[in-house]
């Protein structure tokens, strides 16, 4: 069993901190919306396709809609008076109508409006009852099969990555076949930073392969397929990060993916996101990931890539309770909160493996009832595959011991290339008999209260617990700007996608907030 | 003299290798057997097929040993290296000021759509890399770190409105050559603001080599390991060089040529 | 029909695959071009050196990846497989009375100095191997096994004592092929004997296969993961056929062609 | 720390019980001596280098003596007879002379035969405080250097065996330029056999290379050199086993080799040596072994290479103590008796990790003063050399966890060759790192006293135990003859080497047994 060596109310004070924070961020994500959660909004309502190059129609429509200066009320709203105004129209015709010259339309009368909303809350609420019924066959589906190795052990996570998705769907299969619980396609070195979302199957992607609707429905129906063949559930998962948050939420959703990786601070760190921008979009994002039942992985693996596994360790505890109190705020439930961290300490120290120990049964402990992510070793890995193999069978082996929830399998090619099959199947083979070897491991071992583990933890704790106190002393942006995670620092106005963050107006309506807030 | 090699599995000369690879075909006897034709048509003999697994239904995973005939020259095999004597942080300052008299300025930074900056922050910042200092702690350069994802128009302008003695580019994802393709409409778009011919351009990352960074156009490659302070000091001699006050230094050491593994459509010969 | 495949990496065709070796030269940055130069002579492109790393002063260990450009027809692979009915334990007793009529005498043994006997004694004991029932167990068979370390001629005089039906030979231990110099030795002596003719002779290990047995003289080889009962099987078959009473099985399968990868002095070609 | 979860009380009892069945096969030995033991006297007596075609004077002495049926007084009895009888002659000719009609010897008078014993003891002390010199020059080079990559780590034993010294020794300096801290030269197939020790450096053999004392010295030679370079010791082993135990014994302390493998049955059950001799050779070559301070290791890891590991792990623990008493009753210090065990549960089934850790611990704490030497998988290696070096990696984890005391590395090849080069390479980085990453693992946890651990302690140490009462009750002989040890019954009348047991005569003289039994 995992063991924590933390007084409770230091958790207690941390947690209180990691709101103050978030909560002072939250009023203005209440106050602001953004293009893409206004696109995701026209594409609940059905809004689908492309129009000219390409384009998402949604981004057509929001394109406008924002150039037009209108944006602060909606674009749900927008849809309706479009529609209303030209009805029979197609949606981006009637909207161009609208936004070219919002001044010009007629004002609706008091009833008129109310009847307005209350129809698009209707057609809403019946976009939300589809996609519950998706999800409920997501659900069926996995209560009838088998879910993992054996109650209790990590689900085993593997990426395929070959940039074509018929080609990772051959993988995904191969995998599924030797034991992978969980598909994650990752995507194009690009993709995060695109405003839209792609369309359609593709087969050209750099060091991944787009997410796309379709990309989605064509490896969740390989799976489908698969599973049942092996009656065992085998889980998908993408990325909802970047500039499209919440859309990909809800085209995961709709299609039907498990999990996805979301992270209040991820985009605004590593992809130079603005972070307005990201905490809106992770807020609308995770409203719909709670709704739909997708286990979220935040990304605090990724700092100590950048930074100092050991040294930056508490960075990860910190944000661990800054993105549980983010997630919370946005109404999900601690079981879909799946938090990440990783094996990362260097190999050249000592007692590493204690030391990992110490995060992985902190981090298991601090959020009993979530399903912790844990990666493996990447930033240390080496060219020479059969040290990198042994390194990852390490991992694996905390990963059992600490019952970590779900595993991403390392790859002794980690340091070369995005894994091949043959990497794959070797990371499967032997965490399958780590697994079995270490099966009640954790079950049989305690800690010495005294030891290298308990006052490591203790000593982790406490600077997360002093991170914490300065960032709801300063603010959470303060903190980001003095690069308090992941070694890097970020300003308010500046990264990418500022433009697309919108005051909401006073008239603001979103239904699917509305509904998805409790409120409607 | 002549060194003839060859790869020693227990004894000199026995030639063993180990190979592992999947083959698109179900797991079987008859894939057992393709094993052994795939390592007896790369001129192995003595092949061992030690492993031949399922990995999926229509996959199968190989392990194969076998000893191969060729022998190497190891003699012969020529790789260049720097010869220049390298200057510690105090006496490279030093000198930077006694030769080139002003702080070179450099501007690095990751380009395309690569978000890897741990590689180009490990020879700028002041932190460094490996105990080595970056090069924004020496006081004779000035070092701008544009960080990551910079386009490569944004990275030559930049470069151009800071007059910089050199420009740093790094490159870590490869997946099917995509750092070359960067790396080569970077030095397009220099050419193009007439600053190619008066700048140094260095390349990095982890597939990068001297003999790569050559061939796509750059004065230098470097592959990892690379300390700020081999940087510092190359650029410090090759300025030198251009104002014609020291010998030229020899190329620098950076392995073999890179290549990635990684699968593309093109056709190759089908037979060997 | 043909059917050309090449190993897969991470997409169709791309003919990737993984090797390791030592290079008996100290770790450098030309023992890393080396290795490269070692993989190219292999027919590689794309060649990456992911590892070159000191194994001990004067060598160096190395792991490579590239892409083979050859391409096989795996229709064109053949590998005999057996077609007969295999027949069950109670079964199996059943035909060997009504078509023999007695017990049928067997006699074993791991051979020279070779004292690996679980391989033999998983065919012979009564336990058998893998939940398959050894020789020892079936009533119509009488099986004699003589343990390990046994003089070829002593397991032939004991064969001819008994006159048995089949001799049933391990060897496990194969550095420099000592398991066939052992083998060929013990046919010798069975011809010298006079037992050759109407013997059968099984060959088995954990590198024998049935194409190595054949050439050596035995009628068939057994490779690992042999059950008592293709043992049993086979013997019943091939009694049968030499009694005219049924037809010829087919071969059996097992697997590709031994061979052991430790070092010899012997002289290899030096080119490729 | 190493747990332990079986009663005192029955740890006693077994100890009581082995030494009660190794105590009559003991007083078998004190009335028998064997062709080997005699050879050993004479090599101590400064008897060396070979006969024709090759035949050690030694075995061609005493089968002289064997022939004419004297050997029953001891060859060092007839080795001063005949020396005294042709003086200035070669010893051989001096024997054979004597050997050719023993019965026309002209006797000695009392006077005489007390003086010829007089002379020999002498000629064996000198022989004996040479031999310990060269024990002190081994001695004090080690205590000069670094051992072991730790205090606790266990020494890092590697095997060559490429059958020729010469790359033997090249291969030996670089795996211990790479960390090995043991160097064992395995033997060629055949030598175990053989009943007599080949002569001179060798190049030709079959799965190893002949163990010759030119070898040893060879071999000895270089890891002295290159214990300097590296300022850590390295230790040298062989094998005392076989037709040659005694021998063996003499030659590697006076090559001043640290280690060698010594069982009291593994010739019996696994290379059908006959019971009698092994018994008898076992001893002597232990009272060689415990005054040239020769660690010994026992052999009981083969029993389960034949035998399944978790249902025969009691006799392993059984044999042990009959190994311990053996050696204690040849007068050998705990601290030189190296029980031999090791890690080959079928990795197929489930907890496997737990049960080695169980049995790991259970050794270790059985002799807490001995250095146990620990073996790796090997049965149930597989040609797939990634998922075998994943399972070679947890048993390096249990050696540092448990504080084994010497650890053959596995390699990840074990299913197919001898080592090579590179197969050394890779298991002696990741033991490297395995060590290190788990360093103080073993001190930071402990097992539950309810647990699968300590439940299957318990159960094998009953079994043992069970296994110990029939042993001490029906006798060794009778319990060999029922395959109780590695699953091979051996008759006292079967196997080879019978002919080379003979009673000792009431005047059998010994002089080196003598002063090895502190009688002189
Ligand atoms: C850390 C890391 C990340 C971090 C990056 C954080 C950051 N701010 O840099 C995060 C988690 C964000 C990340 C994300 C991704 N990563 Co990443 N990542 C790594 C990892 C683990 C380590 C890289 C690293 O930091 N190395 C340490 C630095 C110091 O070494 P270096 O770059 O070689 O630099 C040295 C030299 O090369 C040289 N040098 C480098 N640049 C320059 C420039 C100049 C001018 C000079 C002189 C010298 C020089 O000097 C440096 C010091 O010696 C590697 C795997 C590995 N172990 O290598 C994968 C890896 C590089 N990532 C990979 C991929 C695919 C991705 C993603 C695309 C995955 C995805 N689809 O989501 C994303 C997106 C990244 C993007 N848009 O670019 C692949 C690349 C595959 C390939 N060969 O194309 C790798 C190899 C992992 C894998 N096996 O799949 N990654
Ligand atoms: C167990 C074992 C031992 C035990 C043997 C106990 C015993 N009574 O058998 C002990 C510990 C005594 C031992 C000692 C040695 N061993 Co050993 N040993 C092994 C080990 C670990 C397993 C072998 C085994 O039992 N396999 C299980 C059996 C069931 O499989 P199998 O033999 O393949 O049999 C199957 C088939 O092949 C077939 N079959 C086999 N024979 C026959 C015969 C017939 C007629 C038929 C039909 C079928 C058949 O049916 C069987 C069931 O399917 C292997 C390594 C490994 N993992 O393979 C090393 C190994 C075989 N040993 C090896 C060596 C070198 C030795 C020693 C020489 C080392 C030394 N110098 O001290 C000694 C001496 C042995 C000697 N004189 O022969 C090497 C051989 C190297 C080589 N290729 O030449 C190996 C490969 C280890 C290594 N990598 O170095 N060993
Ligand atoms: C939360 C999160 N989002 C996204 C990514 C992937 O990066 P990209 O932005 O390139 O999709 C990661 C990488 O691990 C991540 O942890
Ligand atoms: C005690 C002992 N002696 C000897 C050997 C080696 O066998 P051989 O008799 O072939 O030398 C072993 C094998 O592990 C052993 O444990």
């Amino acid at each position: 069993m995992a063991q924590l060596f933390v007084e409770a109310s230091k958790i207690a004070r941390a947690r209180e901190l990691a709101q103050s924070a978030a909560r002072e961020v939250q009023a203005f994500i209440d106050r602001h919306t953004t293009v893409s959660i206004e696109r995701t909004v026209l594409r609940l309502l059905g809004i689908s396709g492309t129009g000219t190059r390409g384009a998402p129609l949604a981004n057509l429509m929001v394109d406008r809609l924002r150039e037009a200066k209108v944006l602060h009320r909606g674009a749900a709203y927008w849809l309706g008076r479009a529609l209303r105004a030209s009805p029979g129209k197609d949606p981006l015709h009637a909207i161009e109508r609208v936004a070219a010259h919002p001044e010009k339309a007629p004002p609706l009368t008091a009833a008129e409006e109310v009847q307005l909303r209350e129809e698009m809350r209707a057609e809403s609420r019946s976009a939300i009852r589809e996609l519950q019924s998706r999800i409920e066959q997501r659900e069926e589906l996995k209560r009838s099969l088998r879910v993992g190795s054996f109650e209790g052990a990590p689900w085993k996570y593997v990426i395929v990555a070959t940039g074509n998705i018929h080609d990772d769907v051959e993988q995904a299969r191969a995998a599924a076949q030797q034991g992978a619980d969980v598909i994650a396609v990752i995507r194009s070195t690009a993709q995060s930073l695109l405003d839209y979302v792609p369309d359609g199957a593709t087969t050209e992607g750099y060091g991944g392969t787009y997410a796309t609707q379709e990309n989605f429905r064509i490896m969740r129906e390989a799976l489908d397929a698969e599973s049942r063949k092996l009656s065992r559930y085998l889980h998908l998962t993408n990325y909802s990060s970047g500039l499209c948050m919440p859309e990909i939420a809800f085209m995961a959703a709709y299609e039907r993916l498990d999990m996805l990786l979301n992270d209040a601070m991820y985009g605004i760190l590593f992809r130079d996101i603005n972070m307005k921008r990201t905490f809106c979009d992770q807020y609308f994002s995770r409203r719909i990931c709670g709704s739909a039942k997708i286990i979220i992985n935040t990304g605090e693996d990724n700092y100590i890539t950048t930074a100092d596994a050991d040294e930056a360790a508490h960075t990860v505890i910190a944000s661990q309770l800054i993105n549980e109190t983010f997630a919370h705020l946005a109404g999900m439930k601690d079981e879909w909160i799946g938090f990440g961290h990783s094996f990362e300490i260097d190999p050249a120290r000592e007692d590493t493996l204690l030391r990992e120990l110490a995060m992985a049964m902190m981090v298991r402990e601090l959020f009993p009832r979530s399903p912790i992510k844990y990666m493996p070793p990447t930033k240390h890995k080496e060219g020479d595959i059969f040290f990198s193999h042994a390194y990852d069978v390490m991992a694996d082996l905390v990963a059992v011991t600490t019952r970590q929830g779900i595993q991403l399998l390392g790859m002794m090619t980690e340091a070369m290339h995005n894994p091949f099959l043959m990497d794959r199947y070797v990371a499967l083979k032997s965490a399958g008999y780590v697994y079995r070897a270490a099966r009640h491991l954790g079950e049989e071992i305690s800690f010495r209260p005294d030891g290298i583990v308990a006052r490591r933890q203790q000593e982790v704790f406490d600077k997360a617990l002093h991170l914490l106190e300065e960032v709801a002393r300063d603010g959470m942006m303060a903190a980001i700007g003095k690069a308090r995670f992941g070694d890097t620092a970020r300003t308010p106005e500046g990264g990418k996608g500022l433009e697309g963050v919108i005051e909401r107006g006073a008239d603001y309506f979103n239904p699917f907030l509305e509904i998805l807030e409790g409120k409607a | 003299m002549k060194q003839p090699i060859r790869p020693y599995g227990d004894r000199k000369d026995d030639g063993v290798i180990q190979l592992s690879f999947v083959l698109p075909v179900p797991a079987s006897e008859k894939a057992k057997e393709a094993a052994a034709t795939v390592a007896k048509k790369l001129g192995l003999s003595h092949v061992l097929v030690a492993c031949m697994e399922k990995a999926g239904e229509d996959y199968s995973f190989c392990v194969v040993y076998g000893r191969t005939h060729m022998q190497l020259d190891y003699a012969a095999i020529e790789v260049p290296t720097v010869v220049h004597r390298k200057h510690g942080f105090d006496e490279l300052n030093e000198v930077i000021q006694r030769d080139v008299g002003r702080r070179i300025v450099v501007v690095g930074a990751c380009i395309g759509t690569d978000s890897h900056t741990t590689g180009i922050d490990a020879i700028m910042n002041m932190k460094g890399f490996a105990g080595d200092y970056g090069l924004e702690r020496y006081p004779l350069f000035r070092a701008i770190n544009l960080g990551s994802q910079v386009e490569p128009a944004a990275l030559v302008a930049r470069a151009k409105a800071e007059n910089a003695d050199a420009v740093l580019v790094s490159k870590v994802v490869t997946q099917r050559d995509v750092h070359k393709e960067d790396a080569r409409a970077l030095l397009d778009i220099a050419r193009a603001e007439g600053i190619f011919e008066k700048t140094l351009f260095l390349f990095g990352g982890p597939r990068v080599d001297h003999k790569t960074a050559l061939e796509l156009g750059f004065d230098a490659g470097f592959g990892p390991g690379t300390k700020p302070s081999d940087v510092a000091n190359y650029i410090y001699y090759r300025l030198l060089e251009r104002a014609g006050k020291a010998p030229p230094p020899q190329q620098t050491a950076h392995g073999t040529q890179d290549a990635t593994v990684a699968g593309t459509g093109e056709k190759l010969g089908d037979t060997l």
